[in-house]
C-alpha cells in the first residue's frame, strides 16, 4: 500500500467513510444488522456511527434475527435496494446460512436472470482478542466454494475504503470480511470516492526470488517477515488478494512464473482452506515452472482456544512463515 | 369495518383463476402420467382457491413470495401458463429458461419475485421486499405463502416478529393443508391453530375456510387494507387440503380414508361453480365457457412448452454472475 | 396446586448462593481494572437472584445450559469457583484447560453440561439432554437459559414448540434484563411479555420479578414438578437487570439514567440481605459470616487462578477429536 | 468393492441395515428427523423403514425444526445418547449449521474434553433428478474445512454398510453423505457386522500409470472409463477415499509414489473444493516424484440447474474425466 502517503487513517474509519459516502451517493442504499443505529452506539465498534442519525430510516438496528434480516436484505435487494448488512460475527453467519447460500448466491441464476440480489453482507472476525471457538473463526473458504457470492477481504484502509465502495455497487452479492483486531491499525489514508475494482489482487512489495500470498489479516504478518528477508536479500514478492473469490490468477501466476516460487498465508484453518484452490492453481498452471512446491502456511485444525498462549500456538508464527518461505528456497 | 363482499365481476374472476390452476394441475399429471412430462411436481390441486381469492385483490405491483407447492400462487398472480409450461418442461422459453424449475418459478413483471425450495424461507425475503415499498412509501403489499409445517421453523418466528417491529406490509397466507410431507398437523405442532401464533407478535391472526372464497377474499381484503395503511402485517391461516399428495407419486398411505373422503367432499372448485349457478352469478353455459377459454389457453401453453427448444449448455455459465464465467 | 415457600434453611441456601455470585462478580472486575486478569467478561451482576432461587430446587443430576453471560447460572450450579476463576484466567487447572474460557464454561459432575456464546443455541440443546433424561425414564430436568434478546431468534420457537410437541422435561428461563446488547426490549420484540409467547406452544408461561427470590423458587417450583413428572415444558420470564452493562467496557449510554437507577434501586442483593434480617431469617452478624465464608471461597479461588500455570500449546492438538491431531 | 461376492443389495438397503443392526446392538443409539418412522413412511426413500416399529421411542419423526432437532441431537449426545440425525437433503444443513459447526464439532474442544458429541448426520443429496438449486448440492467442503467434524461419503453398499456402523459407534460427530440416485444401483451386499473403519480409503482397483481419487458418485463415473482405459493398456488404480476428512494420504501418497500421476474427482463444484485438498497435498509431498500437475474434475461453478440438458452440462462427463486422465499422461 502506498506508505508514502501523508494522511493517516485507520480500516474504522475508512469503513465508515465508505458507508457514508456510498448512502450519500445513491439512495438505495440502506444499512441494517444489530445495534448499527446511533441509538443502539452505532455498531459495536462503531462501524456504523453517524449513519442513522444521517439517514434516518434507511439505516436500522434489528433485533437478534439473522435468518429474518438476512432474507430482509436478500428481498430488499431482489426488490431495488443496495442493502448493506451487518453479521456482527463471522461465526453468526451459521444462524444465516440458507438465506445466504441459498439464496443471495443463486436467485439470479435459478430466475434466469430475472432477478438479481446486489446486497453486501459485512462482518467481522479473527482470533487473538479470547474471544474463544465461537467468535474468531476465518471461514471465507465456505463462501468461496458458493457460486454466486464474491468474497473480499481488505486488509488496510484504502483498500477498505475502495473495495467497499465497489462491493455497494456490484451487482451481486458480496461478503465483505472486516479482521477485528486491525480495525484500529494506522495506515494510509484513503481518498474519499476512490474504489478499488473487486477481483483485483494488488502486488504490495515487488520481488523476484519468492511470491508470498495473502489477504487480510496475514499481510500484517507477512510485512516483517517479508522485510527481513529482503534486508538479508532474498527478494519477496507479496500480494494480497483483496478479493478471494473470484480468485485474481493472473495476477498470481504472473508473479509465481516469475519467481517460481509460492507461499499462501491465511488464518483460517488450513485444512480444506482457501490455500488449497490457489495452491492448486499454481501447480495445475505452472507445474514445470515451479522451483518448490507450493507451501501453504494457515492455522491448526482446530476450534479457536481461550487462553493466550494456546491462541498462539492456534495461529501460525511469524517463524513458521519465515521458515515456510526459506523452505521454498532450499 | 364490516365484511367486504366480492362483487359479480370479481367472482367470476376468482372462478376463472380456479378453473385455470384446476385444469393446468391436471393436464400438467396427466403429462407426466404419458410421460410428455418428467420433474418433481408438487401439486397444490385443492389449494386454488385460496391464491384466486387473494390475487383479485392485488395489482401487478404488488410482491408475491411463494414455495415449491406454488404454482397455483404464480398462475393466480399472472405468471403466464405458456412461461410456465415451458419451465417446467425445462425448456429455453421458460420464465426461468429452464434453469430454475417448478421450485424456482419467477415472474417479476407481474409480482411473481420469489419461489423458494427450502420451508420458511419465503417469509424473509417477503419482509425485504415489503421494506423496499415501504421506503419507497408505496402501499403496494408483499404476499407471502408457506404451509402449516413451515410454522414450525424458525424463520417463520423471526419474519413475524421483524414484520410487526417495523409494520412491514406482508400478508403472512399459511396454506394449512394439514401435513407437512407426510407428518400430520398435530404432530409436529404443537398450537391447535396456527393462526394463534399472531398474539406473539401483537398482529392480527385470522383461521379462514381456505376453500371458500368468499371468507379466504374478505380476510385478505382487511389484511391488504391494513398492509397498504401502513398499520403493518396480518398472518392468514387458510384451512384447505392437497388432494395429490406432497409429490407426485406420494400413495398417501398416511391419510386416513376418512379425512381424504371429508376433504375431496370440500373440493373448492366444483363446490364454488355450484355456488355461483346456485346464486345466479353464472349458468352452466358461462362457465362452461370459462372453462373452455382456460382449457383453450392450456393447449396453446402445453404446444408451445413441447416445440419449445431445451437450453444451451453455455446458459450454466451464465446468471452465475452479472457477467459470463470461464 | 398453592404456590410453594422456601423454608429457612432455603433461603439461607439462596442468600449464599447470590452472595457467592455478587462478591465473585465484583472480584473479577476488581481484578480486571487492576490489570490483574483480562477476557470479554459479561457480568451476570443484578441477575444473581434468579439461578440462586431455581438451583436450590435442582440435583447435580438435573442438567444446566446457559449462555456467555453464565456465571452466575454456572456457580448456583455447583461449578467449584477455583475451577471457574482458572479458566476465566485461562490457566491449565481450568474447568475447561483454558480452552474455552468465560463462554463455554462446563462442569458436567455438577450438571453444568454446556455453555454457548450463540444466541438462542441453548435451548435446542436443552431439549437433547431432556429428550436424553425422558429416553433414560428418569425424573431429572433441565434447565435452559437465555436472554430477552434471544426470544427473537428461530431457535427459540422450534425449541418451544419441539419441546411441546414431545413433553421434554426443559424449564425454558428467560433472564430478561431488558436490553440485548445495546438494543431496548421494545425496539426488538414485538410482544408485550416474552410469557405470552407460550401459548403459542400450548405450555405454561409466567412472568416473574427475577429480582424476588420467593417468586422466583415458586415459578421454578412448579415448573420443575411439571417437567419432573412428564408433563413437559414451562417457560418462565423472569425480570431483571444487568448492572455492569453488556460486556465490562461498555459505558452503558443507551440505559436511560431514570432506568438504571431504579434498576439499582431493586438491586436483588441488599434487597433479600434486608428481607432476611425483617423476617428474622437472620441477623446481620449471621449473614455477614456468610459473606466472609463466601470471601474466603473466592480469596481462594483467586490465588489458585492466579498461581496456576498456563495450558501447553500442545493443547490445540487435542481435544479436537477423541485422538491427538498431529 | 468385492464384485465376486454372491449376495446382491443396494446402498439403501444396507444403509436401513447398518442402522437396525446398530439400534440392536446398542441402546443408545437413536434416530429421529422429519418422516423416519413407520406412520410417517419410515423415511422419504425408506432408509429409516422399520425402526420405528421396532425401536418405538427410540425413532422419532421431528417438525420441520431442523435447528432444534440438530440442537437436540447435541444434547442428547451430551447425555450419553449416539443420536442418528436425518436431514432429508444436504442443502437443508444451511438452517441448521449453527448446531453442526459452533456446537457439535467445538463442544469437545471448547469443554477442555468434559464433553463429547458422538452423532451422526445423515444427509442426501445428488444432481441428475431435475431437483434444482436448491436441493442437490454436495457441500462436503464445507464440513472437512471445519475441525472436529468427520465426513464419510460412501459409494457402494459394502462401504455404506460399514461406514455407518461405524460412524455410529465413532466417538465424535459424523456427517454422513448419501448420495441420492445411488440408493437403488445393485452391488454387492454387505455382511452384516462387518465394520469399515473410519479414515481409511480402499484400492477399488490396482494399476501402475495413473491414481484416479474419488468419493461417492464419482466412483461411478471413474469405473467405466478406467475399465476403458485400462482395456487400452493404460493400467489406472482407482482410490476410493470413503472417508473425505479426515484424509487418508497415506494410501493416496504411496500410490502416486508409484504412479506419478494423479486425478482427483468429485460432483461438488470445482472451486474451493475437495479436489483442491488432495491436490495441494500430493503436490507438497511428492512434487519431485510427480510426473504431471494432479488434475482436478469436478462440477461447473454455478448453482445445480434444473433442465436435464444443463444437469449434464453442469457435471463433469465421462469424456472430459478420461480427457483429464489421458492428459496427465501426455
Ligand atoms: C428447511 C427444509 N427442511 C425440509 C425440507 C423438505 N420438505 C419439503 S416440503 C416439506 C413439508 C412442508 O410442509 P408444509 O410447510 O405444510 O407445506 P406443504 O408442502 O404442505 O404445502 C418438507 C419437510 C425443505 N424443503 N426445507
Ligand atoms: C446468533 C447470534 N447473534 C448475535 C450475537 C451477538 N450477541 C451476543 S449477546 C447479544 C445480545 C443478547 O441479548 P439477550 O438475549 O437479551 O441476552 P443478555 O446478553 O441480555 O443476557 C448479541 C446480539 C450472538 N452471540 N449470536
Ligand atoms: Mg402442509
Ligand atoms: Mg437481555
Amino acid at each position: 500500500m502506498n506508505t508514502e502517503s501523508k494522511a493517516r487513517a485507520n480500516l474504522l474509519q475508512s469503513l465508515n467513510w465508505a458507508l457514508h459516502d456510498a448512502m450519500d451517493a445513491d439512495s438505495s442504499v440502506i444499512v441494517f444488522g444489530e445495534e448499527v443505529a446511533d441509538p443502539e452506539g452505532g455498531g459495536i465498534v462503531k462501524v456504523t456511527q453517524g449513519l442513522s442519525s444521517k439517514f434516518g430510516n434507511r439505516v436500522r438496528s434489528t433485533p437478534i434475527s439473522e435468518m429474518a434480516f438476512m432474507g430482509t436484505a436478500v428481498g430488499a435487494a431482489v426488490g431495488g435496494f443496495k442493502p448493506v448488512v451487518e453479521i456482527m460475527l463471522m461465526n453468526f453467519v451459521a444462524v444465516c446460512m440458507d438465506q445466504i447460500t441459498n439464496h443471495a448466491a443463486k436467485l439470479r441464476f435459478m430466475s434466469g436472470g430475472q432477478t438479481h440480489v446486489p446486497m453486501v453482507i459485512r462482518t467481522m472476525t479473527g482470533s487473538g482478542t479470547q474471544n474463544g471457538g465461537q467468535h474468531s473463526d476465518f471461514l471465507e473458504a465456505w463462501f468461496c466454494h458458493t457460486p454466486g457470492i464474491k468474497v473480499v477481504a481488505p486488509s488496510n484502509p484504502v483498500d477498505g475504503y475502495g473495495l467497499l465502495r465497489s462491493a455497494i455497487e456490484d451487482p451481486d452479492p458480496v461478503l465483505f470480511i472486516e479482521h477485528l483486531p486491525s480495525y484500529w491499525l494506522p495506515g494510509a489514508a484513503p481518498e474519499r470516492g476512490s474504489k478499488v475494482p473487486i477481483g483485483k489482487a494488488r502486488i504490495d512489495r515487488e520481488g523476484r526470488d519468492v511470491t508470498v500470498i495473502g489477504y487480510s489479516r496475514a499481510m500484517h504478518d507477512i510485512a516483517p517477515v517479508a522485510a527481513k528477508l529482503t534486508a538479508e536479500g532474498i527478494s519477496v514478492e507479496v500480494i494480497d488478494l483483496r478479493t478471494v473469490s473470484p480468485l485474481d490468477m493472473d495476477t498470481v501466476l504472473s508473479s509465481v512464473k516469475k519467481t517460481g516460487r509460492a507461499v499462501v498465508v491465511h488464518e483460517g484453518v488450513k485444512s480444506f482452506g482457501v490455500g488449497a484452490e490457489v495452491s492448486s492453481r499454481i501447480h495445475e498452471s505452472l507445474f514445470r515452472e515451479l522451483k518448490a512446491p507450493v507451501a501453504r502456511v494457515a492455522s491448526n485444525d482446530s476450534p479457536v482456544p481461550y487462553a493466550p498462549p494456546l491462541e498462539a500456538a492456534f495461529l501460525y508464527s511469524h517463524a513458521e512463515l519465515e521458515a515456510a518461505i526459506r523452505k521454498t528456497l532450499a | 369495518m364490516n365484511a367486504a363482499e366480492p362483487d359479480h365481476k370479481t367472482l367470476l374472476a376468482i372462478y376463472q383463476k380456479m378453473a385455470l390452476i384446476k385444469h393446468s394441475d391436471d393436464r400438467v399429471i396427466g403429462a407426466m402420467k404419458a410421460g410428455r412430462m418428467q420433474m418433481p411436481y408438487y401439486s397444490a390441486r385443492g389449494q386454488e382457491c385460496i391464491p384466486a381469492a387473494i390475487s383479485v385483490l392485488l395489482n401487478d405491483e404488488d410482491y408475491l413470495v411463494t414455495i415449491y407447492r406454488g404454482v397455483h400462487d404464480m398462475l393466480a398472480k399472472g405468471l403466464p401458463a405458456k412461461l410456465l409450461w415451458a419451465e417446467l418442461a425445462g425448456k429455453a422459453t421458460g420464465s426461468c429458461k429452464g434453469k430454475g424449475g417448478p421450485m424456482h418459478l419467477t415472474y417479476p413483471s407481474k409480482g411473481c419475485m420469489v419461489t423458494t425450495g427450502i420451508v420458511g424461507a419465503s417469509m424473509p425475503i417477503a419482509c425485504g421486499l415489503a421494506l423496499a415499498a415501504q421506503l419507497r412509501g408505496e402501499t403496494r403489499v408483499t404476499v407471502a405463502n408457506f404451509g402449516d409445517g413451515a410454522s414450525n421453523i424458525g424463520a417463520f418466528h423471526e419474519s413475524l416478529n421483524l414484520a410487526a417491529v417495523w409494520k412491514l406490509p406482508v400478508i403472512f397466507v399459511c396454506q394449512n393443508n394439514q401435513y407437512a410431507e407426510h407428518t400430520s398437523y398435530a404432530k409436529g405442532t404443537s398450537c391447535e391453530r396456527i393462526a394463534d401464533r399472531a398474539a406473539s407478535y401483537r398482529i392480527p391472526g385470522v383461521r379462514v375456510d381456505g376453500n371458500e372464497p368468499r371468507a379466504v377474499y374478505q380476510a385478505a381484503h382487511a389484511a391488504i387494507a391494513r398492509a397498504r395503511a401502513g398499520d403493518g402485517p396480518t398472518l392468514i391461516e387458510a384451512m384447505t387440503f392437497r388432494f395429490n399428495g406432497h409429490l407426485i407419486g406420494d400413495m398417501g398411505e398416511y391419510i386416513p380414508k376418512a379425512d381424504y373422503a371429508a376433504a375431496k367432499a370440500a373440493d373448492p372448485y366444483p363446490r364454488f361453480r355450484q355456488w355461483l349457478q346456485d346464486q345466479g352469478h353464472a349458468s352452466d353455459a358461462e362457465l362452461d365457457a370459462i372453462d373452455a377459454a382456460v382449457r383453450q389457453e392450456i393447449d396453446e401453453a402445453e404446444a408451445f412448452a413441447m416445440s419449445s427448444p431445451p437450453p444451451d449448455a453455455i446458459e450454466v455459465k451464465r446468471d452465475v454472475y452479472a457477467y459470463e464465467i470461464a
